[in-house]
């Protein structure tokens, strides 16, 4: 689905990176704070072009073209004067009619059901993450980018949220790429995984993650998985380590 | 009671203002044709009300007129002129332009156009008003914060629904800002306006008294002139805090 | 009258200030009737911070009040104005001043300091004057006193100002206030100019003598009403313009009646020689550039034979 | 070469107003006094250039000190009242009553008491001046983004240091919105001025052409006028870049 | 030090919480996501006073006083307009002069060296966050409470963090009060941990880390630290449970 190249210029921050998504997939992107993640979304996004290299969605380049992509940034980005419930249908006015229905449903799966009419600021920032995860979920994109979702949950809602998040995807299999820096939870929700390197970013390793789905909370506990979690924990150690 | 605590102080100053005035006015034995005393003042307001209020209420009329219709065209000007960024390089020197013509040059002028209606009036009005609107809102929209900009047009929202979802609400305050400046102009505008041929409104009714010597009727209409200022930007306010009321952040 | 209002001929005089009792003849023309007679419904105006002139020259209103030296200078500029009537047969300006300041005639202008709303005829006036008398006109201090009243002038730097003494010379009789008034009249034949004057554009006259006719017969009825009955004209333009001082309106009323007309045949009157005079005089001082045809700026055709 | 970029639609879109207006002067046969033909203008404009840069210079100085004064007591009085919120309540109202003294009153007031030189001239620019900055100020230092005001307050910032370390810096963009309204507003200011008693300058080359029907040097000074608020304007943008360069987010 | 007790209006937030930091003591606090951990900082912090009960710092009271502690805000509310140096000895510039060799040195420590002249703007999420924390360390006061401090930091870096952030505190022995979702992180860091329930947020349990200090990285994966963690861990979860 996707088969991106580029590299980008200034502080030279992506080096010669190639990784794709394929339909229905379910990717995620590990990698050290400041290596460019987040760079690689607006690229995908369209914000900014890339130096060289090109970004294809169903086979058509797609450099600077927005609105293509279901988006979650790193800061919640919502705005202050909509309550909860207005700016989570907000990518859906964009492109039609909103369904304050759905909203409000899945508002209620997170655990804001009370909240729906509360302004952001009256939030914890937990809750403003789970805000801003809802309203890329309801913008009808078939690829979400998801960037460190859930950094500002507990760790049990944060299971809670993944496993939501798993049998959502499960159900309708948009193709899903996000980063984040827990490396259990890349284990627990991807088919594959891309690991980066300090910055200029380039792919270190790509692994294919082999549990089979449906997943269970309790595969956190299981053996191969404490395996391949080390294995990663490994990689990433060095990575950090080389910069030293 | 609320209202006594917000706008006490505001009155007590202007009661403290008025009494200082009438006692140095009384001491210093100034002539009441330079300077009145504001107990004069009152006295002859009262007397001349009767024939006065229709003056009042058409310059009431005009100023409002004008002034929605120059805040209209100034927003409008200002969105068009930050729709498309080379119009605006291109226009914004000549607006700045615009606020420069002296009215006693464009007076003969408007008049020889349009007659000695309405619509003269009203261009002097609006070109008053639409200034302070057009940059306020310029500013407001060019100011919107830059993630949720950034959000926006990754999600990507048109030029259009980036301006209504995101830049009109989050210049709401820097729009009002200008609206309550345009406004407080408003009615000193429909008072000169009214100096290019009319045959009443409170400006006609100045320059008469002021022709006349008479400094106390003058002081009326100044009065006049600045409780309907206030009561138009009072009546803004209202509207802003309606219209921002639960945008708690901002 | 509102019956038959639709056979009436709309126009519109513009005045050249505020009222005053310089209109008072067209305040009372209207009032009893006498515009209506001639089949005229008459607006009138006030003037804009410009003036009545321009208005009047662009044809967007009939009638206007203005001056013998605007027209002047307006014929050489080649703006179609033209004088039907002097309102007042001579000129009653002057230069007063309060009596401390000492200003007894033009020489003692030297040093003093002279506030004026801009115009060059005030420095060329000035100065002539100042001559006749060997005076230094360079020692003379001009300041554009703009929106500020005689009284309020003289109050601070400013030593005399040019007054119309029918309105500000009766106001300061009122107040009592001692003024030294020195009339343009008692040095130089020569400017003894037609202020204020009737006027209208050539456009009309040709187009339309007729309205222009109607309109100076009426005038000079009420001008007449004016100078019979001082007090009643008085009470027609207070009624008129009731924020107008009572005390000045009928003061001043009564000074100017026996001025309209003065020693003039009829009312209204005007010589060639008095336009030609102050048209060389202000040429001599270098205020004219251009050629001036007399015969162009004004004309008595219209007044009732 | 930027330059040209930038300002030359600008440029190109006032020659073509000039152009027009040319063409519809000449074609229409407006006499020379109603309206004059641009290049009348110009070539009347070079011809009393030598005698008419004294009245230029004296109008500029004029405009630009009273800008100055003006800015400074707007920022200050801002200053003031964005920290004793209770003055401001009972002061703000009387500012708007501030805008709303027309001219020709406060005139003769300020004859005598300050007589015809710099002062009253100063005072009045200075009152038309000074109310944009205030408003915008006012409103820039209200509203200051909420999170960082949280976290100063929360180190313990006193008033002062709020003040000077987040509600100044930011709201630089607003104080700069009202800064440029008030440049525009400066040399009109500057011209109404010397309506009330000057010897040279602008105002007074105007008054005295447009006396003598000289239409043609009334546009002279018109432009002149309008050439010198596009000049301090310009002037305001360049300190407004310097001073806000590299601030990137704003 | 503190000795607190408060409870707090509207949607009751916090329900007769007492709890106290010892000098020197680093204390840890965990809960559900929006239990009111960050308006408990708010309530130290002096921005907002009890509804009940009251704050204490060496015996006085402190309620709505400003300035006391050093804070760093879940969001990292950086200044815009200034650079990285320039945040970081903000606090330093309220109290008096701003000690810029100091900053240079710490933003060394946490891989910022070459952002000290970069606003904002030009950083990552988790470059932002590190420049907050290095703020909050600098500011001169006895008492550090941070909201999540690492919380979009990669393992690694999140760990480099932890160990410099402990080795800091050994040396100058500050009291730290910091809010985590990381129940590992928690348990390598801190000397004490009071758990919260959800919202109206009671004091769930309070549990004294019994490991030596200082503390090495191994310490993580050595089994009685499995077994604390496994403990808190059923703990959280029971709180989380309980509320569906
Ligand atoms: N607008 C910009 N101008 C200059 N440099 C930038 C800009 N945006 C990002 N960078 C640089 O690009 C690099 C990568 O930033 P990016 O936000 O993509 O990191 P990230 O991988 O998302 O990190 P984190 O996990 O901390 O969020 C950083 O070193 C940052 O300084
Ligand atoms: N200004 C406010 N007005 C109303 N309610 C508020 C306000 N601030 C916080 N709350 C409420 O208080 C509760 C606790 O918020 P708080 O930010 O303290 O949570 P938290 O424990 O820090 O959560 P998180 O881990 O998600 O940051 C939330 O339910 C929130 O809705
Ligand atoms: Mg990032
Ligand atoms: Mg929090």
């Amino acid at each position: 689905m996707n088969h991106i190249e580029k590299s980008f210029a200034k502080t030279r921050v992506l080096n010669d990176i190639s990784m794709h998504v394929e339909e229905g997939e379910f990717v995620a992107l590990l990698g050290p704070s400041g290596s460019g993640k987040s760079t690689l979304f607006n690229l995908i996004g369209g914000m900014t072009s890339p130096d060289e290299g090109t970004i294809l969605l169903n086979d058509n380049i797609i450099h600077g073209q927005k609105g293509l992509i279901g988006y979650m940034p790193q800061q919640p980005s919502l705005f202050p004067w909509r309550t909860v419930i207005e700016n989570v249908v907000l990518v859906q006015e964009l492109s039609g009619k909103p369904n304050y229905e759905e909203a409000k449903e899945w508002l209620k799966k997170v655990g804001l059901q009370d909240f729906q009419n509360a302004y952001p600021m009256e939030l914890s920032g937990g809750m403003k993450q789970r805000v801003a995860f809802i309203r890329a979920l309801l913008s009808k994109q078939n690829l979400l980018c998801l960037d460190e979702p859930f950094s500002a949950l507990d760790e049990f809602t944060r299971i809670e949220m993944q496993k939501w998040l798993l049998s959502v995807w499960e159900d309708n299999r948009k193709s899903i790429l996000f980063v984040t820096h827990s490396i259990e939870e890349a284990l627990f929700l991807a088919d594959r995984i891309y690991i980066l390197t300090k910055r200029p970013a380039t792919i270190k390793e790509e692994i294919i993650v082999p549990f089979a789905r449906p997943r269970e909370e309790s595969l956190l506990n299981a053996n191969e998985f404490f395996q391949l979690k080390q294995k990663l924990f490994n990689l990433l150690r060095d990575e950090i380590k080389v910069g030293e | 009671m609320k209202w006594v605590r917000e706008k006490g102080g505001a009155i007590f100053l202007l009661l403290f203002i008025l009494c200082s005035w009438e006692l140095l006015v009384k001491v210093n034995e100034v002539p009441g044709w330079l300077l009145p005393a504001p107990i004069a003042v009152f006295s002859e307001a009262i007397k001349v009300i009767p024939s006065f209020s229709t003056d009042i209420f058409s310059t009431i009329q005009l100023a409002l007129l004008g002034l929605t219709i120059g805040s209209l065209v100034g927003f409008i000007i200002a969105v068009l002129l930050h729709m498309m960024p080379f119009v605006q390089k291109m226009v914004y020197p000549l607006l700045i332009l615009s606020q420069n013509i002296p009215i006693i040059v464009l007076a003969p002028l408007l008049i020889i156009w349009f007659g000695f209606g309405l619509m003269p009036k009203l261009i002097i009005i609006g070109l008053v008003c639409f200034f302070p609107i057009v940059v306020a809102a310029l500013d407001g929209f060019k100011n919107t914060a830059s993630e949720l900009k950034y959000y926006m047009e990754m999600a990507g929202a048109s030029k259009s629904q980036l301006f209504w979802k995101l830049e009109l609400p989050h210049s709401l305050p820097s729009l009002f800002s200008g609206l309550k400046i345009s406004a407080t102009y408003s009615v000193m505008g429909a008072v000169i306006s009214e100096w290019l041929g009319a045959k009443q409104g409170i400006g006609v009714f100045m320059t008469l008294s002021q022709s006349s010597f008479r400094t106390d009727r003058v002081f009326v209409a100044i009065f006049t002139i600045m409780l309907l200022s206030i009561l138009i930007f009072g009546l803004l306010r209202m509207v802003e805090r309606i219209v921002i009321k639960g945008k708690m952040e901002r | 009258s509102k019956e038959n209002s639709d056979e009436l001929t709309k126009v519109t005089v513009v005045l050249d200030w505020t009222p005053n009792t310089n209109h008072t003849g067209l305040y009372v023309a209207k009032e009893q009737g006498f515009f209506e007679k001639q089949g005229l419904d008459v607006d009138i105006i006030q003037p804009g911070e410009t003036g009545a002139d321009q208005l009047v020259a662009s044809g967007k209103a009939e009638f206007g009040i203005s001056t013998q030296e605007s027209i002047t200078q307006a014929r050489v500029q080649e703006v179609p104005l033209v004088s039907i009537a002097a309102i007042i047969q001579h000129n009653t300006s002057g230069f007063a001043s309060p009596v401390d300041k000492n200003i007894k005639s033009p020489k003692d202008f030297e040093g003093k300091t002279y506030g004026g709303w801009g115009s060059p005829i005030e420095k060329a006036i000035l100065s002539s004057l100042m001559k006749i008398e060997n005076a230094d006109s360079n020692k003379l201090d001009i300041i554009n006193a703009g929106d500020a009243d005689f009284f309020t002038m003289v109050k601070k730097d400013v030593d005399f100002a040019w007054i119309y003494y029918a309105w500000t010379g009766v106001e300061a009789e009122l107040r009592g206030e001692k003024i030294n008034m020195l009339y343009l009249t008692d040095y130089s034949e020569k400017l003894d100019n037609y202020t204020p004057v009737l006027a209208t554009n050539e456009k009309l006259i040709k187009s339309n003598p007729d309205t222009v006719k109607a309109f100076v017969k009426a005038a000079s009825q009420g001008y007449e009403f004016a100078i019979n009955d001082s007090e009643k004209a008085a009470d027609i333009l207070l009624k008129a313009e009731p924020v107008l001082d009572e005390e000045l309106v009928r003061k001043s009323q009564k000074w100017l009646a026996s001025r309209y007309q003065d020693d003039a045949k009829q009312w209204g009157e005007q010589k060639v020689e008095v336009w030609e005079e102050y048209a060389n005089w202000m040429t001599e001082q270098e205020v004219l550039e251009g050629k001036f045809d007399a015969k162009k700026a004004f004309t008595n055709e219209f007044l009732p034979q």
